[in-house]
Parts: C-alpha cells; structure tokens; sequence
C-alpha cells in the first residue's frame, strides 16, 4: 500500500519502539529493587501489615523540559507512566508531583490521575532553578521516581511557534499597504458597489427634506471594541455629509468613551465642512451603559422625535432588532451595519439596507473616495483570494487523500493544516 | 368543563377567529396593524400558561429510540441516569432526567444516580426528593434505586468506573456501603449496566460519557442535552449514542410519549410539555401570520398587474 | 379633553395601592417586612407593565419607567466601575493609605509605577473640559484607537480567518468504498453516506460562494457574477435559519415575565 | 503638532501590540492594555454622569417637553450613586462588596433594574413576530430562499414538522422536516457563518492597518 515515501514515518514507530524496549528493562531493575524488605521498612507511613502490600514501579523517563517560546515562565514535564498503571485492574492509583525550587524542601505540586504523563508548570520565574519527581501511588505503598537535572525556564526574545501566523500577518498586512500604496501613486482600481452604502446620500437628502433629525447608534460596545471603531469611522464620513447639508445629528451612547470620541469625530467633520459654528456637544449624548436601559431611551427618542434616517453601525446583542423594529415602525430609512454574525439576520429582516460584516469595516474607506483607502479594499481581496486557494486545495486534497488513501495528498493537508493552525 | 377548559376555548377561539378575520379584512385590502400583531403573540403566550395546552408531541425517531429501549428493557434492569449539569442549564434539562427517571422506575428498572458536576448533587436530591419521593413513595433506597453523588475527577471517574465501579463508589451518599446495597448486587463495572443516560451537554457531559464508557465498554448510552449544543452530538447518533434528548422539545417529546404508553403520567407535572405550550402557539402564530402576508403579497401584486 | 389622563392615572394609582395592600397581606407572616415586600412586588410589576405599555404607543408610564431606567442604571454602572476598577484594581496598586482606606490588601509590586500611565491618561481626558486645553484630551483617545486597532489585528486574523479556514478542510467522499458501494447504499437517511457528501459538499461550495460575493475589486459578472449569486443564497439561508431558530429563545423571555407577572405578582397560578 | 502627537502615539502603540505577539516576554501587554482601558474608562466616567446629569438639568430648568421626566432621571441617579458610593443599607460596611446580599443597592438592582432589563429584553418576543410578518415575503429570490429557510427551521420547531412529514420512512428521513432543520442549521448555515467570518477577519485587518497607518484619522478631530 505505502509508496517508498512514507517509510520515513516508521522511524518515529522504531523510536519509540526501542524506548519502550530500553524502559521495559529500567523498569524490571526497579521493580526488583523494590522487592527489597529493607526499602520498604524504611519508609513506615506505606507498610500496612494487616493487608497484601500492593507493590508498584515507578514512573520512568521523567524529563522536565523548558517551554521553548515564553517568558521563561513555563516548564513541561513528560514521563511514561508506571507499568503498573494500566486500563484495567491498574495497581497504582495515581501520581503525587513534587517540585524542588533552588534546592529547597519538596512541595506537592499535583495530584494526578492514572494514564497521565505529562504536566506543565507555568508561572515559574527564571531566576530560580527547579527540580521536580514524581510519586506512583497504589493503596499502601509508594514507588518514587529519579528527580530530574534541575533547570531553570528561560525567556526567548521571539516565538517561532508563531512563524506561519507572522508569514500571514505579513502577507495580507503587506498587501494591503503595497495596494494602498499604489492607489496613492495614482493606479486605477475598480471598486463594486455597496448597496447601503450608495444610499447613504439619499437616506441624509431625505432627511433634509423632511426637516427631521438623523439619528446615529454606534452600537452598545467601548472603544476597546473593533467594530465600534468602525462606527466612529463612519460617523466621520456620514457626518462630513450632515455638515454639508446642514441637519441634525442626534447620537445618543451608552459609553462616555464613545461619546468623547464622536465628539471629536463631529466637531471634526463641522470644522471641514467650513462650519464649526454649528456644531455643538449636545449632538451627542452619554444615556447610560446598561445595555436595556439604553434600549429603553433610544426607543423613546426613536418614537419622540421621529428620525427620518437612522444608522446603526457597530457591535450590537439583543438589542439590534428592538432598535430596528421601533425604528421601522416611525418610517425611517434604515441604514445597519455589524460584525457580529447572530444580529444580521434581524438587521437583513427590519432594516432598508445593512452592511454584512466585512462590509461595516469597508464602509468608511468607502465612502471617503479616496484612493489610497480603497487600496486596502484590494488588499483584502487577496486575503479573500488565499482563503479560497487554501480552501480549494485543502478540500481536494482531503478527498483525494481520505477516499483512496493518497499518501502526498495526506502530507498536503497536514502542511496546510499546519500552515492555518495558530498556537 | 371546568373553569380552565372554558378559559381556554375561548382564548382559542378568539385567536382562532381573530386570525381568519384579519385574513378576510387583508383581503379587502387592509394592512395589519402591527399592534395587533403584538396582541396575537401576548394571547398565544399568556393562554397556554393561565391555561396550560399541551400539544400532541409525536416522538422524532431520535427521541424514541431512547424511549423504546428503556421501554424493552427487561424488569429489574440496570439503569445509570448521570446529572451532568448545572443550575443555568437546568430548566432545560432537568425535565428530561424527571422523565427518564420516571419511566425507568415505571418499568421497574433499578436506577443508579450519580453527576459529574459538583452543582448537579444538589438538583439530583431536588429530583430525588421531587420524583421518587412523592411519586414512587413505595421504593425503597438501596433496593429499587440508588444515589451515589458525585465525584471528583471528571473523565477520570468514568475512566475507573468502566472497569471497577467499587473502586470510585465504595458507598452511596448516604455511606452506606457498596457491598450491602443491593440494586449493585451483580454490578462490578459499568458494562454490566444494562443503560447509561447522560444529561448534560457541558464538559465533562455526553461526549465523555461515549468516549470513556460507552465506547470501551460497549454499553448503550442515551443523551439529553441543551438545545444549543444538540446539533454536535448529532455525529454520534446512532452508532455511539442510541438516541438523543435535544432541548425543551426533546424533552417534551419523551414526556408526550410517556404518556401515551402511561397515561396515568397525564396527571403529573409535565415541565416541557407545559413549556412548549406557549412555545408552539406562539410559533403557529408567527407562522400563520407569515402566510398571511405571503398570501395578501401575491394578491395585492395581481390585483396591481391587473390594473 | 385633559380629564382622561387625569383618571387614568388615578386608576392606576388606585390600583397600584391596592396590589401593595393585597400583596403586603398575602406576604404577613411568611415575611419579616411584609409592607416592604408588598412595595417591592408592586413596584416590579408596575415597572414591568409601564415597559410593555409601550408595545401600545409612548405614555407617560413608559416615559416614567425609561427616565428611572437610565439614571438608576448609569449610577449603578458608574458605581460598580468605581469599586471595581477604581478601589479593586487601581488603588492596590499605586496607594497604601488608599488601601487601608478602602480595606483593600495593598500590592506592592516593581510594575506598579506602570499603573500611573492610565492615570495620567485619564486626566488628560479630563481636559475635554477645559477649552484651552481641550486638545489633549486626544491623546488618551490616540492611546485607545491604537490599542484596539493593535490588539484586534491579530486576534481577528487568529480566531475569524486562520482558524476558520483550516476549519473547512474537510472531504467531499465521505467513507468511500467506491462508486458501487455508494450506489448500492443509496438513502437519504439522514445520517447516510449521500446527505453526509452532500452536507460537505454545501459547507465548501458555500463558504467558496460566501467569499465571492466579498470581492470588492472585482466586478460581480459572469462565471464570478453566477458564483457571487450562490454566494447571497447561502448568506439568504444562513439569516433565515438562525432567525427561526432565535424564536423559540425569545418567546422563552416572554413566557419568563408573564410567569412572573401571573405567578409571583397575581397569584393566579401556582 | 495637536494631530502630529495623536497620530504618533495610535501608530506607536499599534504596532508594539502587533509585534508584542510574536515576542514573549511582551506577551502579556495586551491584556496590561485593557485593565489601562478600563481606568480611562472609569475617568470617562466623570465626562458621561456630568453629561447626563447636565442635560437632564438643563432640560429641567428651561422647563421643555417633558422636563419632569429629566426629574425623575437625575433624582434617580442621584440616590443609586449616593446609595452606590457610601455604601448606604449595606450590613457590611464599607469593605463589603456593594451588591452584598440584603444591601440596599443590590435590592434596587433586583426590584428595579432586573425586571425593567427583563421586560425590554422580552419585548423581542413581539418584535420577532412582526418583523417576520414584514420580512419573510417572497418578493424576490433571495427573500424567498430567506423565507423558506426560516419557515423550515420554525416548523421543525415545533410539533407539527413532524405531524406532517413523520410518516417518511427512516431510509428517506432528511425530508422529515425536523431533520431537515438540523441540516440546514448544520450545513449551510454553518457555510455561511464561516464565509462572514472570514471576512470579518479580513475586515479588521485592513481597518486596523488604516487607522495604525495614520490613513483613517476622521475619530482624531480638525487642528483647533
């Protein structure tokens, strides 16, 4: 069946083979020396004469390794257990872990069940040198294994267990700021329509018209929130239109890092437009944070004052169809926009038009018009385009591999996997 | 008749009647005003509850499997039912464990009960004390079931219990000890439990229980689950688990089927049933007015393509 | 034309005094404070009923109970920000009369110099207030921008593109013995072989579709327009189905208020 | 010099996050960063309640539309903060967790915030039954797929998916509508869920690189 290839991967097999072999011997030596009365005596807390002493080995190979790629904060061990620990009708009945820190006293570190064989010891500081064995335990007797060469964890300045993350930060990241770059040095690019976006003229014209206020949610998040962040970009652009035209802003928040944020945003977008007379921190309002409180205000605000256009751009819960539905209902043109998956469909079902996730973070690069922001736009796209790649060839390759037992084709899903694992 | 029987046809009919009358008057060209639809809703919720309807939950084939193997079981069966849950997760699930236990009972099986979470004691005495107290008064503790609690350890007690149950649960919570209790006279291990149901759906849950006991011990196992996690445990039916419990509806569907095969359970709580009461009217509303509107559509855009 | 608000709210004042009553009677001697769990019991429901009134049209109840909403809930928030962050975070870490003050163990520690940073930050957003000076309160704003753009760049690369896609690697033959075998086991049971193939078949078409209709660059014709179509179909089927799958949840929600509006407040089912 | 230094500050602070992953013993900036954010949080605090306290003061003194209301508003604001900050009713004292069990401000959460929280919450139940009354009509394709999708997944929700299809025999049982809502939840709208994902991701990357590159500076405000 196995092409000439695959015979490398035997050798792990062999490998292992042989330790088992090598361990199979250590561990009959200590077996035998457990046998020895005289070690047993010594040790009084395990001889419980009134029954059967159920003598067993000890656990073998402990090895305690400094975790490669931390802050030198994190030892792991790893160990084959005591033969004595089996699936069925095992002796032992688990393991004590004892660490030594700078050659002080043993402390019990763990207990662990049976079938363990391995632990990590994090939050170790690399100033101090640490030793460590382990005790297997039946119901009255108690078999130690050797301590392990004292070590000390050690900081590493870079973590290469991260190298396949860093090459795809690079290459979407890169190609994002060479597309930016190049629309800046004049390259025409083509950018489609976004539906909602088109219409955010009209909906700010429509409001206008009717005299009535447009009304902007940036969601219930933070700042600390990515998606609030791209609804303060696009209160920047909307609100550049809103300045030209001359309406009113009505933006109620339920953070007052948002608020202080779109306050600046606004005030901006007033200053541009040649009227900073105009503006005034009244447009924007801190309600409160708690997420149904504000619900509660916004809704009286939306039935109130009846805006005739109103955005909701940003991180939104339960809430986005609440919002949505009393929006619709005082016939408001609708403009939505968020990232998170659950909330859309109620976006897509009570809004006139909504952004749909990559969408939210497109929209301000969008609407600025500017080439070098739509750049990055194409910059996406080629991340889009590695996604598809990855996909199509990961999936060929799986079928092809599983179906008729393709070994190179097995060896590229491993690679690709390998390549989209992040640790 | 009773009172609730009036109460509750006459809610029906309103609802009923209500809903053909605005079909008519959309008809002539009407819109629905959305408050009455806010009013359909508050009466499909709050009739079920002032007057509780059950609806004729017929079994889906995943739920009756675990129904059909409880109920092939000979008498005097072992059964291990495991409260592998927490009080967030209890409304949902706690009603299937009350079903299931039940049943079993019924049968005559003896029970073996135990949790995984240190949280699920506490509601598997309230179950205990709810079920088998004031409904099987004449059961005795030992004989016809037992309550061994739970243990520490996760996977690890499924791990030792597959091959030696003594060894995790020298006694029962009531320290009485393994040997003396008689439901575990035969019962060395996990494989001579002739049905293992899980109710959970967190960690350690189902999916331990199949891979830990059912697996390597070959022993049927049944699950009950939150409805959110259900749609994962599907891959496993029905090599690894023989049926599912998935939700409210899940375990309204085995309540139903009790009392089909029992209908002297028609008397006792039914916290599913009764929860789906005001779950399906209100979908049956939601869905009627959806065809509503399709309906009104199509012939408002035939009446404008005529013109 | 002004009577009908006046008794409305008569009524409804009668009737709130009346549950307080009934409540406070039906409470004597289960409970210490009765008269203050009648309010209590009262109060909530009342709450409860001027929110749904809304579903109605605005009113004054409503209006009431969103006014108290909003500054009850902001102080809360601002008060549980300030024990929690404030008193439980800060303080241990840059003041020892302030802890003791406070009765909070005070930490000393070589980073704690680390922690006037946020502090000095938040004075300067403070300076929002100050005309003159208004100008520095960007800087802690700066700060903010650039930590989440920061942060989130790598995590979203992580949790939302990296892991997703090596996700989706899965085999469009499922348990393949060969074309006979399949024909020969043909079912639409839904856990066979056809539905298992078909289900990956779907998740890779339509997360390959669901990309297309993304491209920005690229106008939406052709083979790449037909694709980008597919692609809206599934997005069409992923928002209808989680919507009706929601349902069931909300309802939940309802039937929770009513239970308490009829249970615990009327006590017209036990 | 007023946008320079922002501008600089956001790109500084960006890119140390970026690279901080990548170098463990900056590893944990990040999360030093959000208990920052939390801080300046809490500061922001005092720009949020003086706006609210402000506006509703301003309402009430020029006695506009329903300046009552701003009464109730900030005479409950102020009682939960006094409440809150002093720790009034609480039988612990001063070192005792606010919400203390038995606290005067834990039993204003439970008898006023939690059932107003809950009551808004559950006015979905309604707003998902008339926004399906409006939305899922077959005006087009796409509304159509949307339609049939959410009808499937309700019916299957309910009894009667399976009072209507439950006599298909077990070698035919996707068409039983029940399943066939596991699958279309399983299958395409598992596809769909991951393709947004994965532009989300996408989204956020190039965003983010805009606003460290200093491309997106709308949030920074004009040179006053």
């Amino acid at each position: 069946m196995h092409v000439g290839k695959s015979t490398s991967l035997y050798l792990p097999q062999l490998f292992f083979l042989f330790l088992f072999i090598c361990n199979f011997l250590l561990l009959s030596l200590v077996y035998a020396q457990t046998d020895d009365p005289l070690l047993n005596s010594e040790d009084s807390s395990v001889a419980i004469p009134d029954s059967e002493l159920v003598v067993v080995a000890p656990v073998t190979s402990l090895i305690a390794e400094d975790y490669k790629y931390d802050d030198g904060k994190q030892i792991n061990l790893s160990w084959v257990p005591s033969i004595d620990d089996q699936l069925v009708g095992s002796k032992v009945l688990g393991y004590r872990l004892f660490r030594i820190i700078d050659d002080g006293k043993p402390e019990l570190l763990a207990k662990l069940r049976c079938g363990a064989n391995s632990y990590s010891d994090g939050k170790l500081k690399s100033e101090s040198v640490y030793s460590y064995y382990l005790e297997a335990f039946s119901k009255n007797f108690i078999a130690t294994s050797t301590r392990t060469v004292p070590i000390s964890p050690e900081r590493e300045w870079i973590n290469f267990d991260r190298k396949y993350l860093f090459l795809l930060a690079f290459i979407i990241g890169g190609a994002v700021i060479f597309f930016i770059e190049s629309a800046r040095r004049g390259k025409k690019l083509f950018v489609r329509k976004i539906a909602g976006l088109e219409a955010v003229d009209e909906a700010i014209g429509r409001a206008t018209e009717m005299g009535r206020p447009i009304l902007f949610i940036p969601g219930i998040l933070d700042m600390n929130d990515v998606q609030t962040l791209a609804g303060i970009t696009i209160l920047g652009r909307v609100s550049q239109q809103i300045a030209n035209y001359d309406t009113k802003i009505r933006m109620p928040v339920s953070r007052s890092l948002v608020m202080t944020a779109a306050r600046e945003t606004i005030k901006a977008a007033y200053q541009t437009a040649g009227r900073p007379d105009q503006y005034s921190d009244d447009m924007v309002n801190y309600v409160t944070d708690e997420q149904f409180g504000y619900v509660a205000a916004v809704d009286g605000i939306m039935v109130r004052e009846k805006p005739a256009t109103v955005f909701l751009m940003g991180a939104f819960f339960a809430e986005s169809l609440i919002l949505a539905e009393t929006g619709n209902s005082v016939g408001a043109i609708q403009i939505a926009g968020t990232a998170r998956p659950a909330q859309l469909p109620f976006f897509i079902a009570a809004c006139d038009f909504t952004l749909i996730g990559e969408e939210l973070f497109a929209a301000s690069a969008y609407l600025s018009g500017e080439p070098k922001q739509l750049g990055s736009l194409k910059g996406q796209d080629v991340g889009k385009g590695i996604a598809m790649a990855a996909i199509l060839i990961g999936v060929l390759a799986e079928t092809i591999g599983t179906a008729w037992n393709v070994e190179f084709m097995n060896d590229v899903v491993r690679w690709l996997t390998i390549l989209f694992t992040t640790q | 008749m009773t009172m609730v029987d009036i109460g509750r046809l006459i809610s029906l009919i309103f609802i009923g009647g209500g809903l053909l009358w605005l079909f008519i008057s959309g008809l002539k060209g009407k819109e629905v005003d959305r408050r009455i639809i806010f009013l359909f809703i508050f009466l499909s919720v709050a009739t079920p509850i002032l007057f509780p309807i059950t609806f004729g939950e017929k079994a889906t084939p995943v739920v009756k499997a675990v129904f059909d193997k409880v109920e092939s079981l000979p008498e005097g069966s072992r059964v291990l039912i495991s409260f592998d849950f927490d009080p967030a997760m209890a409304p949902e699930v706690q009603p299937m464990a009350n079903a299931i236990t039940r049943h079993s009972l019924t049968k005559g099986h003896k029970v073996i009960f135990m949790s995984l979470f240190a949280t699920g004691q506490a509601l598997l005495t309230q179950s205990l004390r709810k079920v088998v107290g004031e409904e099987f008064p004449e059961l005795e503790e030992c004989k016809d079931y037992v309550n061994v609690g739970f243990k520490a350890g996760n996977e690890g007690v499924l791990n030792v219990i597959v091959t030696d149950f003594k060894k995790m649960f020298p006694t029962d919570v009531n320290n009485v000890p393994y040997d003396s209790i008689e439901v575990f006279d035969g019962i060395k291990s996990c494989k001579d439990i002739d049905l293992i149901v899980s109710i959970g759906g967190g960690m350690p849950g189902v999916k331990e229980w199949v891979l830990f006991v059912g697996d390597p011990g070959n022993v049927p196992v049944a699950a009950g689950v939150a409805a959110v996690v259900a749609p994962q445990m599907y891959p496993y039916y029905p090599e690894q688990i023989l049926g599912i419990l998935g939700g409210v509806k899940g375990a309204a569907e085995y309540e139903s089927e009790l009392i089909k095969n029992y209908p002297h359970f028609a008397e006792m709580d039914t916290p599913a049933l009764r929860m789906m009461g005001p779950q399906t009217l209100a979908h049956m509303v939601i869905m009627i007015f959806i065809v509503i509107g399709n309906v009104l559509f199509f012939v408002s855009r035939r009446k404008r393509r005529g013109k | 034309m002004k009577k009908a608000p006046i008794i409305i709210m008569a009524l409804v004042t009668a009737l709130f005094v009346l549950s307080w009553i009934f409540k406070a009677i039906s409470f004597q001697g289960t409970e210490e404070h009765f008269i203050l769990s009648g309010f209590k019991y009262t109060l909530a429901a009342f709450l409860t009923l001027a929110i749904f009134s809304f579903l109605y049209r605005d009113n004054p109840f409503y209006k009431f109970a969103e006014h108290l909403f909003v500054g009850v809930s902001a102080a809360f928030w601002m008060t549980m920000g300030f024990w929690s962050t404030i008193v439980g975070n800060l303080i241990p870490r840059v003041s020892e009369d302030l802890s003791h003050f406070f009765e909070v163990p005070y930490e000393p520690a070589s980073r704690n110099l680390f922690y006037f940073i946020p502090v000095f930050l938040g004075i300067l957003l403070l300076m929002r207030l100050s005309s003159k000076y208004g100008w520095l309160s960007r800087w802690p704003l700066a700060f903010i921008v650039g930590t989440t753009a920061g942060f989130n760049f790598v995590r979203y690369l992580r949790s939302d593109f990296i892991n997703q896609i090596s996700a989706t690697f899965i085999p469009l033959l499922v348990d393949w013995h060969g074309i006979g075998h399949f024909f020969s086991n043909l079912s639409l049971s839904s856990v066979g072989q056809l539905v298992t193939i078909l289900s990956n078949l779907v998740l890779f078409l339509g997360v390959f579709c669901g990309l297309i209709y993304f491209f920005f660059s690229k106008e939406h014709k052709g083979a790449f327009g037909a694709a980008s179509r597919v692609g809206i179909w599934i997005l069409m089927i992923t928002f209808g189905a989680s919507f009706g799958y929601t349902v069931m949840g909300r309802i939940s929600l309802l039937v929770g208020r009513l239970t308490f509006l009829f249970k615990d407040w009327l006590e017209l089912i036990s | 010099m007023k946008r320079e230094i922002p501008l600089l500050i956001t790109f500084i602070v960006g890119v140390v996050l970026i690279v901080s992953v990548f170098v463990p013993p900056t590893e944990t900036l990040g999360e030093d960063f959000s208990v920052f954010f939390d801080i300046i949080a809490v500061f922001a605090f005092f720009l949020g309640g003086g706006n609210l306290v402000q506006s509703h003061f301003s309402k009430a003194r020029k006695r506009q539309t329903d300046w009552g209301y701003s009464i109730v508003t900030l005479v409950g604001f102020v009682a939960m903060l006094t409440i809150g900050l002093f720790k009034l009713g609480n039988p612990g004292g001063i070192s005792a967790p606010p919400t203390a069990e038995g606290s005067l401000f834990q039993e204003i959460f439970d008898f006023v915030i939690m059932p107003l929280s809950a009551t808004m919450y559950s006015l979905l139940a309604f707003f998902v039954a008339s926004a399906s009354y409006r939305a899922f009509r077959a005006k087009n394709r796409e509304a159509t797929i949307l339609l049939v999708a959410a009808f499937i997944i309700l019916l299957g929700r309910t009894p009667f998916g399976m009072l209507v299809t439950g006599w298909i025999p077990e070698s035919f049982d996707i068409l039983q509508i029940p399943n066939m809502a596991i699958w279309i939840m399983n299958s395409p709208n598992l596809a769909g869920q991951r393709a947004i994902m994965i532009g989300i991701g996408l989204g956020v990357v190039s965003m983010s690189l805009r606003i460290i590159l200093g491309i997106e500076r709308t949030y920074l405000g004009g040179d006053d």
